[in-house]
């Protein structure tokens, strides 16, 4: 990739708010053309609890701390060639960069990464391939970033059990690959601490709701869960956790929170399995602006970078201890008895009761 | 000359300069939104909605009618059930059920070869047809309300279309389906090409075809004839021998077909659209109810207002480049819609003001057009 | 003189048509004041003026010699003026108390109170001699109860202006002879009656003075004891008009129409309301068939017609059994209907005059091909029919038919129904609402199918149309045929009698 | 907790605020003004008291904050029902055209409000549920129906159902229902005698809006943490209960109830002993109540009749 210009103007102005809609007008306008970082975002918006805002607050942060302009555009459908379009439009807007958040966008990439040589991508959750899949490639304007979200779930699963639940539930938005990772991590985490513990039965409800929306079903599922004796339950769909949050409450149940630290929605979330989405993108971007971009790379983050893990302080935990956590967490840092390593992700296995447990029983709801 | 001139002194001309004068309200509202929240940016980025597609060049354009081309099926299928005395709020689910067949027979056709797309298309009509058949006939046999049983098979169709995708099509990975075949996407017949890229395709011409048979048979057919009679009063058309039933059917199958075949042409199109398995209604369906209302059930109208509509929602999309909220477009959108439904009051005014200038000239005493109480 | 209401120089135009042009109409206190107009005349609108429905572009309206305006029905309430629709303004799933109380409510904190209003409602009906039942609703009851109910509604208000608009075109002979006697003793009473109708025997006994109205222009008013009917309709109409249908003996031939057999059963209950009917209607004759309304005619003709379904029984139409025959193959076997209810079943009002004159013959060969409308035709065809039974209308051809006038609307119907030049033509009240003029046309047209030897079953309500028009006259009561009468042996009276089943023929047919 | 229990204080909340809206929408359709817009104007009575709510809630909690935020919701309900309002009675536009105007405009409103003036710059309003009744004191010991109708419940429930019975006495037991329904069937009948259509229709549209507001905020509530500019297609599932009900109020709560317990047992069947165990996927699940419904419809419906005159605007001129 070309590299991108090191110099830029320092910023001294006032700081700049968080604002996404209006940060962009208050950034210097008069140094730069337009607006350097670009973001499009997927079928959510900006504010979808998940991905899309996960993203677009690393990018704030980042152009916060360095004076660069920012935008996020929003493509006019869900097609390759709308995602394409408004590859398009943020380049004409000026965008040296353009952040992608999701699988969704790998086609697109794929043929942006050669239409647009000079411009450098960051696709999160993804890497270009055809829409077929028969071709993969990535060409040093794009890096691609996976997380191993079945070490974040691990660890919800592990603390969860650890802290004296032994009835939980998942509730996952749909079968997508991450949101797979997850729920697997989860189901093993919570075996593994079960093992330890020498539990004699651990239950876990496995299910899909179809959407990422709170809607009154999605709270139902979940307070028939607690009314059945679930005790936590994992929401893996952004806006999904605010009916289980809202089922929780009526339960005096609790909620495990998904990719963005969640505590602050509702009393009732006791962690948040999480990925550094911001983080990582902060990251991707000072490589960029730092002439070390990693094009042409597609890495998972996982534990070892600080890619995943729990928010331990904000955590409500019984007796779960910041000790307990550390030490499961260098274990896996650490790979101890092949403990990261042997993680099943979510091609391993078919189906999360094809998990091998020997505590843990899990009860896929169809 | 004189025909312009019958031309402005008939209804229809009321009818476009009322839907006009709707379209600038509502454009001026809008203005005055960019206005509030952005005054500096707020004119550059007005121009730029208005220029819609031009926007982008011939790119820009291909756009719009890219957009537009299922915009007009389903606005037509809308629009097609108004004129009949139906209400078809059930065009998402038959657009998805449309969508869905397409999907199949593109993805596991391929042994129809270069018919494949034709199949896909024809099958997504039959499938939309079905899906509409079924209030249709609830309606005709049963007397069942066809709003009630519509928004009842839409969420039917949804859920069952979810299902079947992941039964029968299914990308694991993308929560979506599959790809189609290249054989099952609808050519290009180079008018990508001549747009410089874009998505345009076949399908807008189909869209323009099906805009004329829609307007024949309305306008000028015994069949249109007995369809607009049972609209309006289904007892009088039994006493004309019209079987007001088969009618009613005939017509809700027609609708579906037209929004089956918006399905189609959606997926059909080769610009990497799927359909995801979420538990959401198809809201390009329900696009059409808006569209069919500015373009006053005529299946002319409707194919200007779908175009509009497009072109307003290209325009809104290269009005990122300024610093406004993307969901201002769509403020601008219900506002336009909300003006159209003046357009009576508007038609009536036009044609107040036409009297007036035909008494002046007559000096003939004709008075107010309609009684305003009070 | 003492003029209660005085409404003077009154114009109002619509769209293509000056409706009232310069009218002046004064009513005094007590009278009872016709209003006599063609079909399209302006009575209707001149009235909806002096109700407060449409204000009137130029003129004033005074009462008691002071000038007022009314400018919606709340206003004419408040000035005593009531107002009986010739379409009745009835809520049809409302029970009549409920009609009539509505706009004058008495309630006790906030509920209805409707005892009160009972006991006032019923007082009224035994006054006036008004039989009603409180509680039925509308939907359930006769159109002369519904009558009874509008003129109870406008009493109820103590109103001291009635206004009657076509009050008797629906109702039977009975009851117009009581709605007379009615009116007269509203007049004694001190009230003003100001009273539409065509029928000019109506006018001789009750009125006192009438006002002529002749397209939209103001002719004359005069003392009814003076003037004959004679020189009234050639005030209205401009031309002498023949009262007493004029027609040869009928020369019968084959049965056109045969029932046999037949029984209907009703919507509403299990119970059939018409009862093991048979009879036949041969061609070259007129045969009438008489009744009070709600007495099973309605179902009947539906029966026939093919609207409603038959319950046993079969129904011939020229040795063809016809019984289960879709309505469009009856149409084609040379049946045509003048329907009773012209709004329901006549006519698409949405649709042009044009397009509803071929509504029973559109997918015929001059009117399409290859399924596609053949408009020049449609044009020139409506046009000749519109010349040749003088529908009158705004705009010819092209006019919204919803705008036209009641009696323009049936006389497009009626066009379009006889000039099919069907073998049996079914006519449900022909001529309901249309001006004498009008009258004398459509019986003209009727006698010249019978004597093209066509077969016409009429349906009417109306005495004097029974006696005038028909060879043979059928009375129905409750659903059964309890008489094949002589219209030149039969009088009135006996007539009457046979319609409320006081008398009864032995072997009806 | 008892099964049947659970079930029912589920059902409330799907049935409560698809009663409310429904009876909204039948005051406006008998006063001869259709109303599609339901769905806008839930979102809209929503948005406008979660603004409330989430203005108000460091200061105050628990019912009274509810109540305020109801009135709230009505009043935005109200207001932006008089667009509507407007547009079909004065300007006789097609009311259908309007409704879907306003139920497009609302979401994009409260969208891009909340994006601007939150401090957050996100859709999303954020509330703290302090609305719940544990128990209600008293009759939530009741055996039996205690836990089935005052325990876990929300004071909007019993809001809802005085609202039917003040629905149901104001449109059979006042001259205000008596013409109103006229209103909706015959309205040249009502002018007529003196009645101001005009005036009736406003207030049907009206009392939709507030009743649709009060709706809006009834459906978010129990059933999630944050408001984000959606109601998830309920309005156009009251409207669908409206006319399963036939504009009749005691029909209405009929079919509320047997709509959100439908739509409770498709979200609830994985803790239901009988269901659990049968191995039918949760697509079927979620298609049952709304085939179900078009089954009993297909029944239910031969005599169906909606007010005569509703969708038509009045004009004195046409009979
Ligand atoms: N609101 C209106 N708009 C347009 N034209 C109208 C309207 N009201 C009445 N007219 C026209 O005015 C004329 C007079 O109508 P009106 O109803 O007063 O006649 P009428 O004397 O009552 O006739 P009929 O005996 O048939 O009842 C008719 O030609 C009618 O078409
Ligand atoms: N919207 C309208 N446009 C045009 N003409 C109308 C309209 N509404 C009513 N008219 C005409 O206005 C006149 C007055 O109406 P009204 O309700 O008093 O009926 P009418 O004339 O007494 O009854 P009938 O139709 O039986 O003659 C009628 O001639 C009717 O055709
Ligand atoms: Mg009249
Ligand atoms: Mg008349």
């Amino acid at each position: 990739a070309k590299e991108p210009e090191a110099t830029e103007a320092p910023v001294d102005e006032a700081p700049v708010d968080e604002a996404p809609v209006d940060e962009a007008t208050e950034a210097p306008v008069e140094e730069v053309e337009g607006y350097q970082i670009a973001m499009i975002t997927d079928a959510g918006e900006i504010d979808d609890k998940s991905f899309n805002q996960g993203t677009w607050e690393g990018i704030q942060a980042f152009a916060k701390d360095n004076g660069k302009t920012f935008k996020y555009y929003k493509p006019t459908e869900v097609s390759d060639a709308a995602y394409l379009a408004a590859i398009d439009l943020a380049i004409q807007g000026g965008a040296e960069v353009v952040v992608t958040p999701g699988f969704l966008f790998e086609p697109a990439i794929y043929e942006a990464q050669d239409l647009y040589p000079e411009t450098s991508f960051i696709i999160l959750d993804g890497t270009p391939h055809t829409a077929d899949y028969s071709t993969f490639r990535i060409e040093s304007n794009v890096y691609s970033i996976f997380y191993a979200e079945q070490q974040a779930g691990f660890l919800a699963g592990y603390a969860a059990v650890k802290d004296g639940y032994t009835k939980l539930g998942f509730m996952g938005g749909m079968a997508v690959p991450a949101v797979v990772r997850f729920g697997y991590g989860f189901v093993q985490g919570a075996e593994y601490a079960a093992v330890e513990m020498g539990l004699d039965s651990v239950e876990i409800k496995y299910h899909y709701t179809g959407d990422f929306s709170a809607t009154p079903k999605n709270q139902t599922t979940a307070a028939t869960w607690y009314a059945d004796g679930t005790e936590v339950i994992f929401a893996c769909g952004g806006k999904v956790g605010n009916s289980v949050m809202a089922a929780a409450d009526a339960a005096g149940a609790k909620v495990i929170g998904v990719d963005v630290d969640q505590s602050a929605e509702s009393e009732t979330v006791i962690t948040s399995a999480m990925k550094q989405l911001g983080v990582s993108v902060y990251m991707g971007l000072e490589g960029f602006y730092a002439g070390e971009f990693k094009g042409g790379v597609s890495e998972t983050l996982d534990i070892t970078v600080d890619g995943v893990g729990l928010p331990f302080a904000s955590s409500r935990f019984n007796t779960f201890s910041e000790a307990d956590y550390n030490a499961i967490y260098d274990a896996l840092v650490a790979d101890t008895d092949g403990l990261r390593s042997s993680l099943l992700g979510d091609t391993d296995v078919d189906a999360a009761t094809d998990i091998p447990t020997t505590v843990v029983t899990v009860t896929i709801v169809e | 000359m004189n025909r312009l001139k019958k031309w402005v002194n008939s209804p229809r001309f009321s009818d476009v300069v009322a839907s006009v004068g709707a379209i600038i309200v509502g454009l001026i509202f809008g203005l005055v939104i960019l206005l509030i929240t952005n005054a500096q940016q707020a004119f550059p980025a007005f121009f730029t909605i208005l220029k819609g597609g031009f926007s982008g060049g011939a790119k820009g354009i291909g756009e719009v009618l890219y957009m537009a081309t299922p915009l007009i099926l389903t606005g037509l299928s809308v629009g097609f059930a108004f004129k009949t005395g139906l209400f078809n709020i059930g065009a998402s689910g038959q657009l998805i059920v449309g969508g869905f067949v397409a999907i199949l027979v593109g993805v596991k056709g391929e042994a129809l070869g270069s018919y494949q797309w034709i199949v896909a298309f024809l099958g997504a009509m039959a499938a939309g047809a079905v899906w509409a058949a079924v209030p249709g006939i609830l309606k005709a046999v049963f007397n069942v309300h066809e709003v009630i049983s519509s928004i009842m098979m839409n969420y039917i169709g949804m859920y069952l279309v979810n299902m079947l995708v992941v039964e029968m099509v299914y990308d694991k990975l993308k929560n979506q389906s599959l790809i189609i075949k290249e054989t099952a996407e609808l050519p290009t017949w180079g008018l990508d090409k001549i747009t410089q890229g874009s998505g345009l395709n076949a399908g807008f011409l189909i869209a323009i075809l099906f805009v004329i048979i829609t307007y024949i048979i309305l306008n000028k057919t015994v069949f249109g004839y007995e369809l607009i009679a049972c609209g309006h009063n289904p007892e009088a058309s039994k006493y004309a021998g019209i079987k007001a039933k088969r009618n009613i059917v005939l017509a809700m199958v027609i609708a579906g077909a037209l929004a089956g075949a918006a399905g189609a042409l959606m997926y059909l199109a080769s610009t990497g659209k799927h359909i995801r398995v979420v538990d959401v209604l198809a809201n390009e369906g329900f696009m059409g109810i808006p569209i069919a209302l500015l373009g006053l059930s005529n299946p002319i109208g409707v194919f200007f207002a779908a175009i509009f509509i497009a072109y307003i929602t290209i325009g809104g999309f290269y009005m990122q480049l300024f610093d406004f909220v993307p969901e201002i477009i769509d403020i601008m959108i219900a506002s336009i819609i909300y003006f159209s439904a003046f357009a009576l009051i508007a038609k009536n005014l036009i044609a107040y003001i036409l009297k007036r200038q035909k008494k002046k000239e007559k000096d003939k005493p004709i008075e107010e057009v309609k009684e305003a109480k009070k | 003189m003492d003029y209660v209401i005085e409404m003077l120089g009154i114009t109002k135009s619509f769209p293509g048509i000056l409706a009232n042009d310069n009218i002046s109409l004064q009513l005094r206190r007590g009278e009872i004041h016709a209003l006599l107009g063609e079909n399209g005349a302006g009575k209707s609108t001149l009235m909806s003026i002096l109700f407060g429905l449409y204000k009137p572009d130029k003129g004033i309206i005074k009462k008691n010699g002071k000038e007022i305006q009314i400018s919606n029905p709340n206003d004419a309430n408040d000035y005593g003026i009531g107002m009986v629709h010739q379409h009745f303004k009835l809520v049809h799933n409302f029970t009549v108390l409920e009609n009539i109380i509505m706009g004058v409510e008495t309630t006790r904190r906030g509920f209805l109170k409707l005892d009160e209003a009972r006991k006032k409602v019923v007082d009224l009906s035994h006054k006036y001699n008004l039989f009603i039942d409180p509680d039925a609703l509308i939907s359930d009851i006769t159109v002369g109860m519904q009558q009874r109910v509008e003129i109870i509604k406008m009493l109820y208000r103590d109103n001291e202006i009635l206004i009657f608009d076509e009050p008797t075109a629906m109702l039977t002979p009975q009851e117009i002879k009581e709605l007379m006697n009615i009116m007269r003793d509203l007049a004694k009473e001190g009230k003003s009656i100001l009273f539409i109708t065509h029928k000019l025997d109506e006018i001789k006994q009750v009125a006192d003075r009438c006002t002529v109205l002749q397209k939209g222009k103001y002719i004359d008013t005069l003392d009814v004891a003076d003037t004959s009917k004679e020189k009234f309709s050639e005030l209205m109409v401009g031309r002498k008009i023949e009262f007493t249908v004029i027609k040869d003996k009928a020369k019968t031939g084959n049965v056109v129409l045969s029932v046999k057999n037949l029984t209907v059963k009703s919507k509403h209950s299990e119970k059939p309301v018409v009862k093991n009917v048979s009879f036949n209607v041969k061609a070259g004759e007129v045969v009438c068939l008489a009744g009070i309304d709600g007495n099973g005619q309605s179902e009947l003709v539906y029966a026939i017609t093919g609207l409603e379904k038959v319950t046993a029984g079969a129904i011939e139409l020229n040795g063809k059994d016809i019984t289960k025959s879709s309505i469009r193959r009856k149409s084609n076997s040379g049946m045509s209907h003048i329907p009773e209810d012209r709004h329901k079943h006549g006519l698409i009002l949405e649709y042009s005059l044009a397009k509803n004159l071929v509504l029973q013959s559109y997918y015929k060969k001059e009117f399409q091909t290859y399924g596609f409308l053949r408009f020049k035709e449609i044009t020139k065809y409506a046009n000749k029919l519109i010349e040749q039974f003088d529908i009158r209308s705004g705009q010819g051809a092209k006019t919204l038919t919803r705008s036209m006038s009641g009696g323009n609307q049936q006389k497009a119907i009626v066009a379009r129904e006889i000039d099919k030049d069907p073998e049996l033509l079914v006519a449900v009240q022909p001529t309901r609402g249309l001006d004498v003029g009008a009258i004398e046309y459509i019986h003209k047209q009727l006698v010249k199918q019978r004597d093209k030897n066509k077969a016409i079953f009429l349906v009417s309500l109306e005495l004097e149309e029974v006696m005038n028009v028909s060879d043979r006259i059928l009375v129905i009561y409750e659903g059964e045929i309890v008489a094949d009468l002589d219209p030149k042996s039969v009088t009135m009276e006996d007539l009457g009698l046979y319609m409320s089943g006081a008398k009864r023929e032995e072997k009806a047919v | 907790m008892d099964i049947l229990a659970f079930l029912i204080q589920q059902t409330m909340f799907f049935s409560i605020p698809l009663l409310v809206v429904a009876l909204g929408g039948m005051f406006s359709e008998r006063s001869g003004v259709v109303n599609i817009a339901l769905e806008g104007i839930m979102i809209m009575g929503a948005f406008v008291s979660m603004m409330a709510i989430s203005v108000l809630q460091d200061t105050m909690q628990g019912q009274g904050l509810l109540l305020i935020a109801l009135s709230v919701a009505a009043l935005a309900g109200m207001a932006f029902s008089l667009l509507h309002a407007y547009a079909s009675i004065n300007m006789k536009a097609d009311q259908v055209i309007s409704g879907t105007a306003l139920n497009m405009f609302a979401p994009a409103f409260a969208i891009f409000v909340a994006r601007t003036v939150q401090e957050t710059h996100t859709k999303d309003i954020n509330f703290t549920n302090t609305f719940r009744i544990e128990s209600v004191p008293v009759l939530g010991k009741i055996p039996v129906i205690g836990p089935w109708l005052f325990q876990n419940a929300y004071i909007t429930t019993y809001i809802g159902i005085a609202i039917l019975i003040i629905s149901a006495i104001l449109l059979y037991k006042t001259k205000f229902g008596l013409r109103l329904r006229a209103c909706g069937e015959h309205p040249q009948a009502a002018d007529s005698v003196g009645v101001n259509v005009y005036k009736i229709r406003y207030a049907g549209v009206l009392i939709s809006g507030a009743l649709a507001g009060i709706g809006g905020l009834i459906f978010v509530i129990p059933t999630s943490t944050n408001f984000s500019a959606t109601v998830s297609g309920y309005g156009f599932l009251a409207l669908a209960v409206l006319i399963f009900g036939q504009w009749k109020p005691k029909r209405i709560l009929f079919a509320a109830f047997f709509f959100g317990f439908m739509k409770t047992i498709s979200a609830a069947y994985s803790g239901i002993p009988a269901l659990k165990d049968l191995d039918i996927s949760s697509g079927i699940y979620k298609m049952i109540p709304y085939i179900i419904t078009l089954f009993v419809l297909a029944i239910s419906s031969k005599n169906s009749q909606s007010p005569k005159a509703a969708g038509i605007p009045y004009d004195v001129g046409k009979r």
